[in-house]
């Protein structure tokens, strides 16, 4: 194909820099032309990633960057704000998978993290999920893909303010269930295998930073919850919601056809017969799709919105890929058409 | 084909020539379990729901 | 040992028969005297349960029972009120692990499951959790074992309401995990293994009836989700609690040490360092332990409530024997001494 | 596309029967006209595969079937051969899963299973797996997907026997270890969530039935033992072979690379570094790869080889789509391109 | 109780330091004088071992042991042979779990491991598994307890040397499969759960040192390959046996009943119905007992021989609480009467 | 309580008084399933496996 994509993967030793490079390999419209890593420089893809054995790619230098069309950096919070200008100039458009340029202003980084060393980029930045941000990211040169647990709830709640059923001010309480690849190749003690597996294990009781992104795009303060469960690939959230007012369950269909009928990655699954009632993590393990359900509990006042996504994917790479094809004008599904399996067991 | 409406979601449910009343089919944007009432016109209603017991 | 007591277990097929079963073989009073199943009939324990194949016991009918001190009965809903009548000729005590007669009146058994037939019991049953009710427990006739999610739930909000700090108007979320075994042992296509394995699936979105449990103890409406998870023992619930006014940490813990000090079966853990900071499941597999732990998002004036037990145990079979003990004048932690394993993988 | 083919999946709602309409629905060449089941007539596919919830197309009944370039049966042993006029009716090229056409005589099938009703299809029917059987696909009309377990012992012992390392009188030792879905999606109480979790569990300890396929196609006798172990999908493989002669590291290359260095869905894994040194279910779960290995064992004069596959894809469903793309003059790789994921839990 | 006796744990922070802890927690006639960790020095038990956080004990320095009636040392291997002396020093019996003293001579540790510094300890050292030296360890100073995989092995064997079917120059392959928690608390990248999570991975294929141990005590050479499972406790090996003349069923019952009918931790499980017919590891999870089963292939004449045990107990801290129970004249049963649980999961 | 011996592994079984022809029982040893083929005096023969179906 004469318009083949560039692209360079800056952390591809890591979890989500081995899923972006196994989408783009198969993506129609990209070829991989480098990924990095300091600590297996000069290695084979395949030896960090054996789902990637076949491809004759080894590990360079992140230091030694070539000019790309695109360039994803898939590395921890902190790296690409210091390299951002290095990232720029290697490549016309930056897909950054980190926090680092999610958040507008730098007082949000004062308030969340350590602060930032380079706010003049955080103006410019485009947030990558298009189904919040579509509009904005065609050109784009920066984008910053979402965290997964901000996803999963930003996709949750999202139609209910856009009809208009929330606005802002209700209680939320977001409680979240992930799995082991959300804390990246490198783990402790907590997460050895003996230790990890088996759990329902609270690990951010309070104050996890995606609340900073799901207040900025929902203008809501949210209480949020995660937990470690038993999982490798996964997040689901349980949104319970105190609307104002009373709504149906035929309002709640409404919202979500409205705001997801016309989106190719989100499926509503609400209710209905058989085992899948209800979104769940292992139905989208592997692919790029959200799944998004809920329930009225009249008793309560309550809705109950459940979403789920796979963390690697729809959380982080398939969404930065996904943002790619739209900011540089490719077709939306382009190497995102995996619908997922069935069955599966804990992915 | 004709099609009718979901009770449910409000969705489109194609259906077969052949329909039968008393079956049961489910609407492919929802999920839901619906019988079918009447088949001429069609008219579809949520089918009785299998409670599974889940031990308490 | 001449006080040895006899115990039978009408339905000892089942999950929490064998646990009944497992608990009363080590038990220093009890000796069991009859275990029944229709489906197993004849046959040894251990042809369905592998940790008994040491007895010398086999299943029998259970319309053949024999006269006991004690009688467990571990069956579904609506089978004990059938059999009340036989079982208390059977035995003076009769501990029920069922939901026949944990509520007070036949109207909450009317609104929540399919009314009752035997009302008149309901008055003399006792709840059998002893951290709730264990001054009515010595002497009585019928003890009514709580529901595994209710019990989690009770015994991670009751500090709350015995130091004042909730009243039973405030808003309160419970967002409850649990495991396999807690549909028993008889399931249908969603709990194969294929289907269940890897699960974080919304399985009582709403409308769960162990609300009405919490609702007769606590006095307080529950917003209550269950989602099913991967593991096989366990229930963990975490409340997001709304109190009126401002509470501190330090509060937390004067209201948890009050309680629970000096339970013998209650854990408080709540933050800390190493890779077990707050209650986890996994941390109580196979023990009649409790675990609550809890935290403080001022943020969003919150409290965080985490509560983990065995559904098997402190849910169910573990909870039976503690009040069995209680209300036999044992004491209170006989046969009940087992603390737990490290490390243990996903039980 | 004008040369789309059409295909039908008698027993659509199985497992080998889902993972049949998942890789046709993204196959280039084929379109699914029919699926059958009679549980779920009239129902969805997505009601059963939740990863086929986009495909607007319903269950019918199995004696209904439409005429079709190609039929797949996915249907439990001695049902195809009930059918298979009625299958041959309705299709040109017939690809059936079960082990009804697999072995080439009826003795066969008298000593290793209850015999055969048409056994003068055994003859023309021709066995699926195109790297022992690639060049009498092309053009059949009547095709047997191979056993998985046998297919996961074939793949990795046939190098071997092709180079001369092996002859047929030698010993060897097959050791199993397989996911639950092998089992299919109609399970009993073994295979339960609870009781089926987590197990090492020795489920056909002598006399498996796979031995006559084995034997068939490598003239060995094997001592064949299977184990079910905590996965769903997934078949792994160490034979523990005894050769005659000693045999070196370089001349197991040797055999290895002649045999698969050329075949698309073969991978090699034998030592090396990193996490993924020998073949792994997980490493190939949810691909059509096969993925061997070994090692030598001069002390005991043993080879050891390791061979994994998922037994839903190279093992059932891919393997029969594989075989199909062959006997059609199709690409052989169309439709089973996708190359796993890292990193995955069990899936 | 007059009588207790004085135990510390060297290496108390590790997977079989926090088992023996817990052992002699509720064993009747030891109390815990001092469990040491330099990594946790001063921190409390509990802070490591979720399940001992009722003891009131600070772990403390190696350096520093006090004098006690037993000593059990679980430091890695090569650990205790540097401070042999010291431990003889501090208590009349060292019960070490490490390989330093299990095999008979220098040479062996020569050819097996990287030699040995204090081989004159060697000769004095008793085997602690009882099955197989019951009458050495009373009154033994130092004793060596098994490996995991070789007690899994040996136990599963030796009846068909006790009972003549074997010689020692029969064929025999042995593949195990284990859990995480073998590989011990301290874990590289291979250990982490996102890597370990639902493998069954070769991890020993040949050179298993355990097969020292085998040989020295059955006189066998076995073909020994070992994979990882996604279990966390249990040890399970299938021994393929290649008898000399024809075995029956009933010649292999009489061998194992004669063997192990008064075993007081050994159970037999050959056959017969329900869903545990076979000796399976979670079937023993948390307990000393091994299960053996056996099945017989005519037409291969092989006998098929599992084997399967808890890594942490049969396997390491609950042999050595046995031997020390033997050893010290106790019950032989103290402290280890825990049967198991069911159903449990992956534990 | 008389005693039988297992047919399968040798072990005794102990039948009960009221022991009737076809029971099933499982032996306590090796787990086999029993058939009592006569009760007077008792005589125990393997009963026929229900053989799973574990798909292959
Ligand atoms: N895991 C998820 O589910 C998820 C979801 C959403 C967002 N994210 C975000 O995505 C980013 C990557 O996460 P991950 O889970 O893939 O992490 P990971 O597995 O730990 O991988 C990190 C990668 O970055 C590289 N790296 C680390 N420090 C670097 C440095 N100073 N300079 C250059 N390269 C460096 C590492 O390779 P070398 O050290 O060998 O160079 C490795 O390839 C993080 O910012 C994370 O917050 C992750
Ligand atoms: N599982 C939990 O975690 C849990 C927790 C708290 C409370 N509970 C409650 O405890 C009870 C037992 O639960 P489970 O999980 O152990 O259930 P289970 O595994 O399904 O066992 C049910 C037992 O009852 C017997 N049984 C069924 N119907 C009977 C009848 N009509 N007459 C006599 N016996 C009958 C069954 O044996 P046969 O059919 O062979 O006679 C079997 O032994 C339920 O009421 C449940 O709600 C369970
Ligand atoms: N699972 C594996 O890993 C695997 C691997 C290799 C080969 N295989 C073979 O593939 C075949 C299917 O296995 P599976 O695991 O997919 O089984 P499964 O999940 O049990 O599915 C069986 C399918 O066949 C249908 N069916 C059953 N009886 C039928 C009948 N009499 N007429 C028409 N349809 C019938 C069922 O649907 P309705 O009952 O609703 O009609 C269902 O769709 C078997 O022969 C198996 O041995 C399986
Ligand atoms: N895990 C099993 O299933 C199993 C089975 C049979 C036998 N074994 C054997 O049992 C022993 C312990 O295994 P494990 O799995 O429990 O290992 P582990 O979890 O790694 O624990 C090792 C313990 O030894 C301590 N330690 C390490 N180096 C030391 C040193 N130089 N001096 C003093 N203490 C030291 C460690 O604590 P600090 O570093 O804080 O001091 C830690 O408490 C090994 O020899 C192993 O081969 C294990
Ligand atoms: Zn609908
Ligand atoms: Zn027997």
């Amino acid at each position: 194909m004469t318009n083949t994509l560039s692209a360079a993967v800056v952390g591809g030793s890591g979890f989500t820099g081995g899923e972006l490079l196994r989408l783009l390999d198969t993506h129609p419209e990209f070829e991989i032309a480098q990924a990095t890593s300091r600590e297996y420089d000069k290695k084979t893809l395949g030896s960090v990633h054996p789902n990637l054995r076949h491809l004759d790619v080894r590990f360079s230098d992140p230091t030694d960057l070539e000019s790309v069309d695109v360039l994803f950096a898939a590395t921890p919070h902190g790296v690409s704000m210091q390299h951002i200008d290095t990232f720029q100039d290697a490549a016309d458009t930056v897909v950054d998978l980190s926090a680092d340029f999610r958040l507008n202003s730098e007082e949000q980084y004062d308030e969340w993290y350590d602060g930032h060393t380079c706010p003049e980029y955080l103006e410019k930045s485009e947030y990558a999920l298009p189904e919040i941000n579509r509009e904005n990211l065609p050109g784009a040169d920066l984008i910053a893909s979402g965290g997964c647990n901000a996803t999963a709830t930003i996709l949750g709640l999202k139609p209910l303010f856009d009809a208009g059923i929330l606005e802002g001010d209700e209680q939320v309480v977001v409680d979240v269930k992930v799995g082991s690849s959300e804390g990246g190749a490198s783990g402790g003690k907590a997460s050895s295998h003996a230790e990890r597996s088996g759990v329902v294990r609270p690990y951010a009781p309070t104050g996890h930073r995606h609340e900073a992104e799901i207040e900025q795009f929902l203008g809501l303060d949210v209480s949020f919850t995660v937990h470690a469960v038993d999982m490798v690939r996964g997040a689901s959230a349980t949104c319970h919601v105190f609307p104002d007012g009373p709504v149906s369950k035929g309002d709640m269909w409404g919202a979500y056809r409205e705001s997801y009928e016309d989106e190719p990655f989100m499926r509503m699954v609400a209710g209905g017969g058989g085992v899948y009632r209800y979104p769940e993590p292992k139905a989208v393990a592997g692919t790029n799709f959200g799944e998004v359900g809920f329930e009225v509990d009249p008793s309560n006042k309550r809705l109950v919105v459940f979403s789920a996504i796979d963390n690697m994917m729809k959380g982080s790479a398939g969404q930065a890929v996904h943002a790619a094809n739209v900011a540089l004008g490719l077709e939306e599904t382009a190497g995102l058409d995996f619908a997922g399996f069935h069955p599966i067991g804990a992915p | 084909m004709t099609e009718a409406e979901c009770v449910e979601c409000g969705g489109d449910v194609a259906l077969s020539d052949d329909l039968e009343t008393g079956e049961i089919i489910d609407c492919g944007t929802c999920g839901a379990e619906l019988e079918v009432i009447d088949v001429n016109p069609p008219v579809l209603d949520r089918a009785p729901e299998l409670e599974e017991d889940w031990g308490e």
